[in-house]
């Protein structure tokens, strides 16, 4: 029988490699050993994706808190549940040029800090770390916007910019290019903001279960095959979406730059707390997120639930990076 | 521009005088100018026309003439007065006259052909005009050009066409302001004939601006004089020379002479207190 | 006969209005418009139950509105510095991209050659998305005003460009005859009878030019900049208050509205004889 | 009095070459100016060591061109399925758009309540960035081509809503007159004199509007979408593949040209009298 | 529409015949339609005039006389055969010539003193006009009008104005196409002598287009009659008549009746090919 198909809705502008452990499920076999098929909506925003999950137009969105979030405090949240956590914080980092005077997150007093614009999230969130390491965010430094991408690379080697505050799919795209960066050491107090979740409507929670437990465990275990080989993992993006490899690029070099843009990310695939299952939310999370923010939020419970964590996980681990080592394509 | 006063009377509350068919009673215009200046074009103008009469208007140019002509055709508002046509108010243009313009006035993307056949066309239903066009064209000369566009015509081939378009659709009151202005004698000669005869044959009525005096009296039955602007007028005067007239004949009439002397005399006067 | 009459007077009456009408803008029926407009969003976000984080109640957007107009010209909360940042760098761009449209319109009309040597990239270029090639010219003019400028110059150049370009081609030959006859120099031709003959289309294009200007501004300013209306919009968008977008959209569709009327008002006095004519 | 005769001259021999100018698009001179980019391109690359992540060499992007247009044109890797794509969108975009600019403008030429009424939210509207609607315009339109169409639309909307609207008022009041002599009705004058001579100034407002079209269509795909020319450049753009988005920018170029070339082409068509006409 | 064709020969390599001003030697002009077709709107004209000289031509509507003026202007490049002015040949507008053209052409943006004082004000220096702008105005009779603009006129104004134009920049030699058509028989009787005034105070080369062979033989020294398409040249009539003439004189001079009769019957003959 036809394996069904499964809408499943991402806040990019075009699919690329980001979503790479919830989309490769269907080259490595696993979606079809839960019996469906993806169908993967590149929708543009994590808002519209929020719309389209509240009406339905995709079964399985993703889902953020800093949409979720202030929803939820206005009262409008529309209904979605969390069910796995499939990117871990902390993917901000600071990052100047190479042999830069500039050695950690307090020397950045009176600096000029690159962010991709104000209304990005590295912002606040960097803006919190200054404040926790005892600088004012507000006058010891000041910010610029700098754009996606190379131009944010370019502003920092123009010295338009001291530092560059920047997600790490960002600065993947920036390596890519071939614009060198040093990192400055993470500072011991991070936020842990900026996590990445499945999200379903209730509806299907009742009537498919079955269903997004079986997507949960396709991106688990494909998040398990990426941390144990990424290059297979590439590969097998790849096999699904050779478009979106450089143009006239060999197989090895597509590889080399899928890899580039997201060798960041795959390490946020597991979670940074100990005695934690794959996929499974932490509350606290979101109380960061909220108090960051400024919102006055009491109960979380209307945005998640890890009722199918145990479910998704079971499956075996060895095995799955048993196979990514022996990938071939 | 001021607006003409439309009151809400009905239509048929001024009855046409018997006989009258456009009837000017105390007709004033004034412009207003781009300086914010009234220019009195015409002034208090009266005039009865009866059903079948042929009119020439001679004048001094700028005396008001063609002005007239758009109050007649319902083109333009008039400032003062009454502008009866057929016993009902002229509030706009008429689907029972035809106009000539002082310019040829052809449309560029139309050939020839379209362009005289336009009013055959447009605002409403009108009899089949068989080879009517043909014939106009033919009539003017302008037979071998009934293809080609405004723009391969000479000037008078222009005015020609403007000519035809206007009696294609063979109107009731036919409006021309100097429509033979721009052609050679003969030529001219030609089309006063012709217009001559289509006018005896189904007896339009036909007013016509012209400047030339000899004109004016070879095809009226009544020749109006205007003064200088403020355009009023000075004569109207009945030409009284039988029918169908031919050029070689009227020189000869005795009242030819005597009244081409008249309107000479009045326009020269005109002339003076113009200068 | 009365219907046609009738629409032959109300054609007559139309003429004397015209030379007001380019000016005015607070007609009557706008504003009736308006209320309608307002009436169908009410009833949309509380009948067709639209959720607000798509389309946000009206007395949110209100609220917004005020919070960023009732404050202070140098509050950093207020719409006033944002709003003259976005609209200098759109105002010097417009000036660029109108100048260039206008001086490159005029060579393409003139010299056949530079109409052909130049036409084509002209569409290519303006076939490019702005956000594509934003990389390229934040190299070139910088992560400033420099870049705001640039893109706001670029997609106002357009318009100017093909409008000054084909009025300038629209002229009547009877009147380059004219200024032949005079053994008239390009330069004169061009000044005294292409240029005014040109004019209406050319403020055509400045129509579009001043919206497209704006526009290119708050592009550029979504691409990355410090200060302007698009920082205002990414920022309430980044913690989705939509209200707060709204309100923005609401000042930028006003603004467009004003410009419009400054270019219509310039109109009218340039080009007095169009409104009036007559022969 | 020997420069003036030439002047004069050329002049003269501009005009029989006018009908043939408009639909030629391979003139040398723009070819000349092609190898001249190119070469400028070239030497930038190498004299000026601007670094390839900002411009590409340019056998880098032949390569990348050579990738996706040497392939069959049902590959996933070809510019076929997305240029597909994205043009089918562009083209019911444009048409409707077209349409309703043409439909509209015409309404507010002839009608001044309309005009006052519909003037001012066309110009608020677009004022409006599209990236800040975009939320209202999937809710309305959906995350499909839906939305794509309507962005496409809404960008060609304006040029020919302002060019027809200046066409349609700029008609001699002569040929108005002519036509009210003959108790023409409305609708008659407008098909008969007054579309026909707004004709060169709604075919600028046409060249406009393809290209917004082809671009609205992309800007839609930036905003989110799973295939199309703006997929292309933001997959290249995720990878830092310069020369991918630099070969996807170049075939927009091109598509750019050629669109033109086709609105040009049918003007010559439409509008014969306007090449030759002399008096 | 043909190009003319252009060779490198030096400039004065062709030498003026002594005293001839405009040299025109076979002649021809060929439009190419619309349709493909061709138009010979002119035959191998031959015609030489000498400088002071005041050439009137007349022949049928149509007959390519806009077309001569338009080449001697330098406004259209000719066919075939050879055109010389003051020696040289024509390749464009010339500095010497001023043009009256058949339609009045008034720019609608400037006001009639500007569209009169044009011709003072572009293609390069010139002598500083004085009042010379406003003697044209009262002259002509628009004397209040010069700051009104074009619209505001009548169309008969408007080619006064259009005449003012021609003679602002006081040009060696004038050319003019049809000047009088619009206007009334006194404004025009009154412009003919005005014409004939400046011709004599300063001996102007003109060539005048005209459909009123009255007019033609009072203005010219010699009268060019032309045939119907394609226009030939079918006589070069002298004029004896001595100046200055008056309209009262001139219909009494013997020679008067005979050039009127020929010219008549010239024209007349045309006619009937024609038809
Ligand atoms: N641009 C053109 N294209 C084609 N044919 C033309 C063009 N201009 C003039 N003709 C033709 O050339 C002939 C001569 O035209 P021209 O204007 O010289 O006549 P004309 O003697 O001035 O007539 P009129 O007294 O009516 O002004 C006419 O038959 C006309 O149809
Ligand atoms: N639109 C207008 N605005 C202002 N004044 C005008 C306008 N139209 C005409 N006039 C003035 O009205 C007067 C009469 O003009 P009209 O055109 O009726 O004269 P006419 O008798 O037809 O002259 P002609 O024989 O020269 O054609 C003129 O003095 C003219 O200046
Ligand atoms: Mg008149
Ligand atoms: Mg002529």
């Amino acid at each position: 029988a036809e394996a069904r198909k499964i809408r499943f809705g991402v806040g990019l502008k075009a699919l690329n490699a980001t979503v790479i452990n919830c989309v490769i499920g269907e080259a490595l076999g696993y979606n079809a050993q839960e019996g469906f098929s993806l169908d993967v909506q590149a929708l543009g925003t994590n808002a519209n994706v929020q719309v389209a999950t509240d009406r339905g137009s995709v079964a399985i969105g993703v889902g953020v808190p800093s949409t979720a979030l202030p929803l939820l405090a206005k009262g409008e949240w529309g209904g979605a549940k969390m069910f796995y956590q499939y990117t871990y914080p902390y993917k901000w980092d600071i990052a100047v040029p190479p042999g830069s005077a500039l050695k950690s997150y307090t020397d950045l007093k009176g600096k000029k800090i690159g962010v991709s614009d104000f209304g990005a999230t590295e912002y606040p969130v960097t803006k919190n770390v200054l404040k926790a390491l005892g600088l004012d965010p507000d006058k010891d430094v000041s910010w610029v916007a700098v754009g996606n991408g190379t131009p944010a690379g370019v502003a920092l080697q123009r010295g338009v910019i001291d530092a560059l505050a920047y997600f790490d799919t960002g600065f993947g795209q920036i390596e890519a290019a071939g614009i060198e960066l040093s990192y400055l050491p993470r500072p011991t107090t991070i936020p842990m903001v900026g996590g990445q979740f499945l999200m379903a409507m209730p509806a299907t929670f009742e009537k498919d279960r079955d269903l997004l437990i079986g997507f949960g465990r396709s991106v688990c275990k494909a998040s398990q095959f990426l941390l144990a080989n990424p290059a297979a993992g590439a590969k097998a993006f790849l096999k699904l979406y050779p478009e979106t490899a450089p143009r006239g690029a060999s197989e090895d070099e597509a590889v080399k730059a899928v890899l580039q843009s997201i060798s960041r990310r795959i390490k946020l695939y597991a979670p940074p707390y100990a005695n934690t299952k794959m996929g499974a939310i932490n509350e606290q999370e979101f109380r960061t997120e909220a108090a960051m923010n400024g919102l006055d939020l009491k109960d979380y419970a209307a945005l998640y639930t890890n009722e199918l964590i145990d479910k998704i996980n079971n499956f075996d681990a060895v095995k799955v990076k048993a196979e990514a080592a022996a990938y071939k394509g | 521009m001021l607006m003409m006063d439309v009151d809400n009377a009905p239509r048929r509350a001024t009855a046409a005088p018997d006989g009258v068919l456009i009837a000017i009673d105390q007709l004033s215009k004034t412009y207003v100018s781009a300086s914010g200046a009234a220019v009195h074009a015409l002034s208090r103008i009266s005039l009865d026309i009866k059903p079948g009469e042929f009119v020439c208007v001679v004048g001094p140019s700028g005396c008001g003439k063609s002005t007239l002509l758009r109050l007649l055709a319902g083109l333009d508002g008039y400032s003062d007065g009454r502008l009866l046509l057929d016993g009902e108010k002229v509030e706009g243009p008429s689907r029972k006259v035809g106009v000539v313009f002082q310019a040829a006035n052809l449309l560029p993307w139309m050939t020839v052909r379209d362009n005289v056949g336009l009013p055959l066309r447009v605002g409403g239903k009108h009899a089949p005009a068989g080879d009517r066009i043909d014939r106009l064209l033919a009539v003017t000369g302008l037979a071998d050009f009934g293809d080609k566009y405004p723009y391969e015509l000479s000037g008078g081939m222009q005015q020609r066409a403007g000519i035809c378009r206007a009696l294609a659709r063979d109107p009731e009151i036919l409006l021309m302001d100097e429509p033979f202005g721009a052609l050679d004698a003969l030529t001219r000669e030609r089309l006063n004939l012709e217009l001559q005869r289509i006018w005896q044959e189904n007896r339009k009525t036909i007013l016509l601006i012209t400047h030339s005096i000899s004109e004016a009296i070879f095809l009226a039955d009544r020749v109006i004089v205007m003064s200088a602007r403020p355009g009023r007028i000075l004569a109207d005067l009945h030409v009284p020379i039988p029918r169908p007239r031919t050029f070689d004949d009227i020189v000869l009439h005795p009242d030819y002479a005597r009244l081409a002397k008249e309107v000479r005399g009045l326009l020269n006067a005109q002339e003076h207190g113009h200068d | 006969m009365t219907d046609l009459a009738n629409v032959a007077v109300s054609a007559m009456s139309q003429k004397p209005a015209s030379p007001r009408r380019r000016v005015s803008l607070g007609s009557p029926i706008a504003w009736i418009g308006l209320a309608v407009l307002i009436l169908s969003w009410i009833a949309a976000v509380n009948l067709l139950n639209i959720p607000s984080y798509i389309l946000p109640k009206p007395e949110a957007v209100v609220r917004a509105l005020w919070s960023g107009l009732a404050v202070s010209p140098a509050s950093p909360l207020g719409y006033y510095l944002p709003l003259w940042s976005t609209l200098s760098n759109a105002a010097v761009g417009c000036a660029i991209g109108v100048g260039l449209g206008l001086v490159i319109g005029s060579l393409m009309a003139e010299v056949e050659a530079i109409e052909r040597l130049v036409m084509p990239y002209a569409f290519a270029l303006q076939s490019l998305p702005k956000v594509a090639i934003a990389p390229l010219i934040v190299i070139w003019f910088g992560f400033g005003d420099g870049s705001k400028i640039a893109i706001s110059a670029l997609l106002s150049f357009f318009p100017v460009l093909i409008n000054s370009f084909t009025g300038l081609r629209a002229v009547e030959p009877e009147r380059i005859d004219l200024m032949r006859s005079l053994s008239a120099s390009r330069l004169e031709t061009y000044r005294i009878v292409k240029l005014p003959n040109a004019a209406p289309f050319i403020f055509a294009g400045l129509d579009m030019a001043v919206v497209y200007a704006l526009l290119g501004a708050i592009v550029a300013e979504f691409l990355g900049a410090q200060r302007g209306m698009g920082v205002v919009i990414t920022q309430a968008q980044a913690v989705s208050d939509v209200a707060g977008v709204f309100a923005a959209l609401i000042i930028l569709g006003v603004l467009g509205i004003v410009l419009h009327g400054i270019v219509r008002w310039c109109e009218a006095k340039v080009v007095h004889w169009g409104a009036n004519r007559k022969k």
